[in-house]
């Protein structure tokens, strides 16, 4: 067996990390530096006090904005001792809390934790003895939701990272939810040691999901719109260097020519002020504020600096711009760099030109704000027969179309459009429900495999079996 | 106005509807003299509704427009005070049908509370049914009332303060259906049974929690209820939108005039089949799921009455 | 308060009554007769013995076809009294049952009644005892099925017949499922009293669940295609013929004439003959078989012999064929009947054509196998302002286009396209789940409120707000 | 071939897919000399599979013809010999995201079943994880040890016959994500915790019924598991058809040409505008839903293993 990729303790938040911070179910990315403030969820702080610490750790935002670690068994204090049968004699006359605002600020200046306010809130509630059991419970929890600050720093990975951006940003990652990640990456066959092509805008987010289930083994192509791809969510996974060896791009712009065999150097844009004059181009998504557009990334190294510029993301994701990277590319700057640079650029442009020739890929992932359809089909031809391949739109029509595109053509099989469906629970006591709100939009895939297209252009290349009524034939399942 | 019949013109006393636009709207006692603020400006409710049709276009003072509607039991739940959690249509209209009502049924309901759905009932059963609804909490009872004779609808309902778990619902073998929205239904199904005619009946209790639901119908088995049924119903509303995919630049025109055939003599022509798409944009009408919709209002679990 | 127009004694089972044979989850809608042959999920019997019974009665299908109310107490009786812990040891080789099926087959023949089988199965079963307490209720219940021949007789009702319907044929109503149906009656605020307008090729089932909510108070016009309204279902309902007194229809093809005044009797069809003449007209649902078609009402009465004639529906719905009706349409044959009917039905004509032309309808309901969006345009013409429509279909996609298309056209607001989803639970102590299928498609609704339109052909009819963005703005409701 | 590595020619010993149409497809191990029945005909492996690359078109001895595909583990799942109950790739995919598995992950999981999730744990986990698997009932785990070793994935994986409730996994704090799909999840939490490395760890537990979930949910906060989340996943496929919708015949023929103002003088120019639609049907496109779907698999809880 080798070794893992993974550094030798996994564990302990060092400085230079990726982590992700998490408030209940609200995540913010951030890259682990020492006296920098961090802004999450209203609260001013910095990581400092965190270094050292194991991942998973909870931590207490105390007074001047220093994390303490908390310990878990603080918890259990708040607890209720009478409760009420039923609400009928509660009338609700907004003068049940004898302590004013002024008093909760006065104990918040004193430095009081917010446990302590929680449990003097309850104390000078005049109705809170007679709620019932319940509603105690739901008075303590929002109390303590909005006067606890506590925060849990967890390693990223794609299930914290979908998950947050899903939450926070889904403009960003074109509305794709996590499980419908989540069966992309099943459906096409993501693994060690495959040769993917992904085409993505969704902040590199599909992209770092690819590299994170490929675990460095194997190789991917990217292919990109515009000037460059859009890494910012791949940077906050941070992957080792390593990973990047074997992660290649190829303009879009460049399929056509590569397929017709004009592919040449010599159209390429090399320069890195092309970047910010397409930028332009990049926003054309439909009902989303533009997408963060940055530098190509001009070595394949983990320098994938975020260099965002909406308030928004800020807000949520604490990426360090230039310099900051937490690997080896700290110099840079001096021509003799820049030249070296662009040679391994184009070399590596070569290269992925020269691996999208071979026509072998094991698997094509598509998720992007264009219409998927002259994308599939282009892409499909770098595609080795018997291969999975997902689409994901955040529309159905436009895979009805790919659907029906596909089947004119050839070539494909077994192909399905889904939806799926995703519905959390509450588990307590006596309280076991559905949540009451879900989504209700994750987007829709098109899923298929490649086979060897014998008879292109002729028509006989449709199935023999009508590909139509499906359904009913799986049987229906044993109750257990 | 009443909320069982239809009227054409708005009158003094009725109960209106303001509608400003998508999803928002509230409800207006209409008064002579009487003024409501829009964001629109002023409705004046006697030169601006009484005498007027429903369904008219009224312009308010800052010369934005409303109009005027007719209540029924489903914008009233859209638009009431809420006393309590309420139920909405989705869920009142599968119990509607599940209990069989109909004109001439005699329905109990129990909790009262907003009076969502006991509006919905009373529509269905009205002009020859009767609603028996029982809630605990006076306040309620006494607005629930008080509702009732605006509407125009109490000589259809009796509202009762009381628990239907201790005292039932005070009728004996006359009620067609039964509906349940308490924290204990098990605890209200003996009554829930001696208020059901001796031929039988339907029953419905609607509880947000599975284990109220499993309590629940243990209890129907006990008191020999059968067809135990339980179910959940979900509203996806999907807005209708103008969706524009750009279509990507795969590089048309750089290279693509004089095509070669490709390394490994696979076809090449699906190049030229996506070309018959235009540099650009592709538009298209679509209905689109909302991204947050209620995902759970409660459990529906349904019954009969049989006869032995 | 008046007199409820029901029977003095519904609960009775008699002779000439619609009802409904329930097995299970299964729904056989008949007319009870005596002497006549029934089948049921592959058992015969005769209605004879159920007369006069209560409805909810459940019987017992003894040898030699005659029905014997059954006992509840006798149900307890399978009992197990030993369980195995788990399956661990259990090898499925096909050699669990000891009796053979010539040994089932020797007992039915003798008469023993399903429940004793079930038992003796058990008894003669090597693998019972090891089996899980689940397991075995599992066992039982199967068996239970498949040798206890047990119906239940109850009343017709929306409830019933709609959830027969989707659950048999389907494609007879469109695919129409019954929550949907459901909304619908909600949302068309169906109530006695109101004048509703009715456009639909759902075998009648929608006609008579508005017919079921109206309670013979108010009137209603059924639009009509082809030679004469569809109502197989509708009769299964069993309504008194007061309930039919104020029901009218209209063609279909007369209603460009009407709307533009030059409407005119003549131009009618009024012979039966063209009923069989326009037959082949209703055949254009898409992956439907041909839905059934009658004879048009020609009297008010409830003489809707249902002359079914496909195999499929006669399975089903049992429905008497003429001269079998219930009410007091028994003479006819004569030519004066034959003259006196078709005045009677012209007299009728010439109301809905008056009734309609008032445009003062109080709601408009369609639920037909047609593009929904030239029938809507034109029949909300009839309806006042500020009353509700509901529009089924199918698809999505033809309601997409009705929006748009009203947006257009203005005097409506409320437009909302929706969809519900509907789940069944078992609930069973330490067993309780969502049902293992469910149905997958309920079909579309489109709903929405007429309003005075003042600005027709202008261009300033639009909402002053824009109505697409929606949801968000429902509060998250708060948990219980 | 093998279920962690893609091959472009079918050998000896392959276990390929034969693909009929849509999902309809069978697994074949392919032997020389070996033979295979299909309703389109036989396929003779030595001549129409071996050396051939996988995704060819093969033809039947009876004319018809089939795809031969490359093994995944999705293709497993859908073809796989049912010996118990087992998880499709739509929980699956959940299950591997929510779990946080990759290449070189060590993850503990019981029971066995008929090693649909192992062989897709196994895919993610490779080329440098490593799968235990515990499977109480000794035929399945003898049956799954072959299945393994045939797929060539067998030292990926560690199966072992024994109760996970009294046994557990057989290593200590060496797992980073622990599934449980068993009766009495509960039992095993304990088991599970220890399995897991001391720095932390996820878990998830598959159940059908809620009553077990609850079970599992206390078990998991009496053990300190943190994050207890509980999540359900449907899949709802579409199926693209061609949909043809009849035109009502309005009567626009028959009387429209001369149209005068229709009575009430309120406008009648929609007739004109639905004149718009031709007489005859009206044709689109659509990914309809299936009329019957799985309404439920199980549910899925997970939670993490913290570090107090």
């Amino acid at each position: 067996m080798e070794g893992s990729p993974e550094p030798a303790s996994p564990g302990v938040i060092r400085e230079g990390d990726f982590a992700v911070l998490k408030r209940d179910e609200v995540f913010k990315a951030v890259a682990v530096a020492r006296r920098r403030k961090i802004v999450f969820e209203k609260q001013w702080f910095c990581l400092d006090n965190a270094i050292g610490h194991i991942y998973g750790t909870t931590f207490e935002v105390t007074s001047g904005g220093t994390l303490q670690p908390k310990n878990r068994v603080q918890e259990a204090a708040t607890e209720t001792k009478e409760a009420g049968a039923d609400n009928r004699n509660i009338v609700d006359d907004g003068k049940s809390q004898k302590l004013t605002h002024d008093d909760i600020k006065a104990l918040k200046d004193k430095g009081i934790k917010g446990q302590e306010i929680v449990q003097q809130l309850i104390e000078n509630s005049t109705t809170f003895r007679d709620k019932t059991e319940f509603a105690q419970h739901k008075y303590i929890k929002k109390k303590k939701k909005k006067y606890e600050a506590v925060i849990t720093i967890v390693k990223p990975s794609t299930r914290i990272l979908s998950t947050m951006y899903y939450g926070r940003e889904p403009g960003k990652i074109n509305y794709l939810r996590y499980d419908t990640l989540a069966q992309m990456l099943t459906w096409g066959n993501v693994r060690a040691g495959n040769k993917m092509i992904v085409m993505e805008t969704c902040a590199g987010l599909v992209l770092g999901a690819i590299m994170e289930r490929m675990g460095g083994y194997g190789s991917i192509i990217q292919m990109y719109p515009g000037g460059g791809p859009v890494r910012a969510a791949t940077s906050c996974f941070g992957f080792p260097g390593s990973f990047f060896q074997t992660l290649y791009d190829f303009p879009l712009s460049k399929v056509d020519s590569l397929l017709s065999g004009t592919f040449s150097l010599k159209k390429l844009p090399l320069e890195s002020e092309e970047n910010t004059a397409v930028a332009e181009e990049s926003n054309g998504s439909v009902d989303d504020k533009p997408v963060s557009v940055q530098e190509a990334d001009t070595e394949c190294s983990a320098e994938i600096a975020a260099e965002d510029r909406q308030p928004e993301e800020q807000e949520i994701m604490d990426i360090p711009t230039e310099g900051d990277a937490f690997e080896d590319s700290k110099a840079k700057g001096t021509t003799h760099d820049k030249l070296k640079k662009q040679e391994e650029r184009q070399k590596k442009l070569i290269e992925a030109a020269d691996l999208l020739k071979e026509k072998n890929a094991d698997g094509l992932i598509v998720a992007s704000r264009f219409h998927p359809a002259p994308l599939l089909l282009s892409l499909l031809e770098f595609v080795a027969p018997s291969r999975p391949f997902v689409v994901y739109c955040q529309y159905k029509e436009p895979l009805v179309e790919c659907y029906t595109k596909l089947r004119e053509k050839g070539g494909v099989i077994n192909l399905k459009l889904s939806e799926t469906w995703l519905r959390n629970y509450q588990v307590l006591p006596d309280r076991s429900h559905p949540k009451l709100m879900m989504s209700g939009a994750g987007g829709y895939l098109l899923t298929g495999i490649t086979v060897i297209n014998e008879s292109v252009k002729s028509g006989d290349c449709s199935e023999q079996t009508d590909e139509e009524p499906t359904s009913k034939k799986r049987k229906l399942q044993e109750q257990r | 106005m009443s909320f069982i019949d239809y009227r054409e013109t708005i009158k003094e006393g009725d109960t209106a509807i303001v509608f400003l636009g998508h999803e928002s709207m509230f409800p207006v006692k209409v008064q002579h003299g009487g003024k409501t603020q829009t964001k629109y400006g002023v409705i004046r409710h006697s030169t601006d509704l009484i005498g007027k049709r429903y369904g008219s276009k009224v312009t308010c003072s800052k010369g934005g427009w409303v109009y005027i509607l007719h209540p029924t039991p489903e914008l009233w739940t859209l638009n009431l005070p809420h006393r309590t959690q309420i139920l909405y249509s989705t869920d009142i209209s599968l119990i509607t049908m599940m209990l069989e009502l109909k004109p001439g049924s005699v329905v109990c309901e129990s909790g009262t509370g907003s009076g969502s759905l006991s509006h919905a009932i009373i529509r269905t059963i009205a002009p020859t049914g009767h609603l028996y609804t029982v809630e605990f909490h006076q306040q309620r009872a006494e607005k629930a009332i008080e509702e009732f004779e605006e509407h125009k609808v109490g000589h259809l309902v009796t509202v009762k303060n009381q628990d239907v778990c201790k005292n039932g619902f005070g009728i004996t073998h006359l009620a067609d259906a039964v509906f349940l929205d308490i924290p204990s239904p098990w605890e209200a199904i003996g009554h829930a049974k001696s208020a059901l005619k001796r031929e039988g009946g339907r029953i419905c209790s609607f509880s947000p929690c599975i284990e109220q639901v499993q309590r629940t119908c243990l209890a129907l088995e006990e008191h020999g209820f059968a067809e135990c049924n339980t179910l959940e119903i979900l509203l996806r509303v999907y807005n209708v939108r103008t969706i524009s995919l750009p279509l990507p630049d795969l590089g048309k025109g750089t290279g693509g005039n004089a095509r070669g055939e490709s390394d490994q003599g696979s076809p090449s022509d699906q190049g030229a089949s996506s070309a018959g798409l235009q540099q650009g944009n592709a538009q298209f009408k679509s209905g689109v799921p909302p991204r947050e919709m209620v995902g759970h209002t409660g459990y529906l679990t349904f019954a009969t009455k049989s006869l032995f």
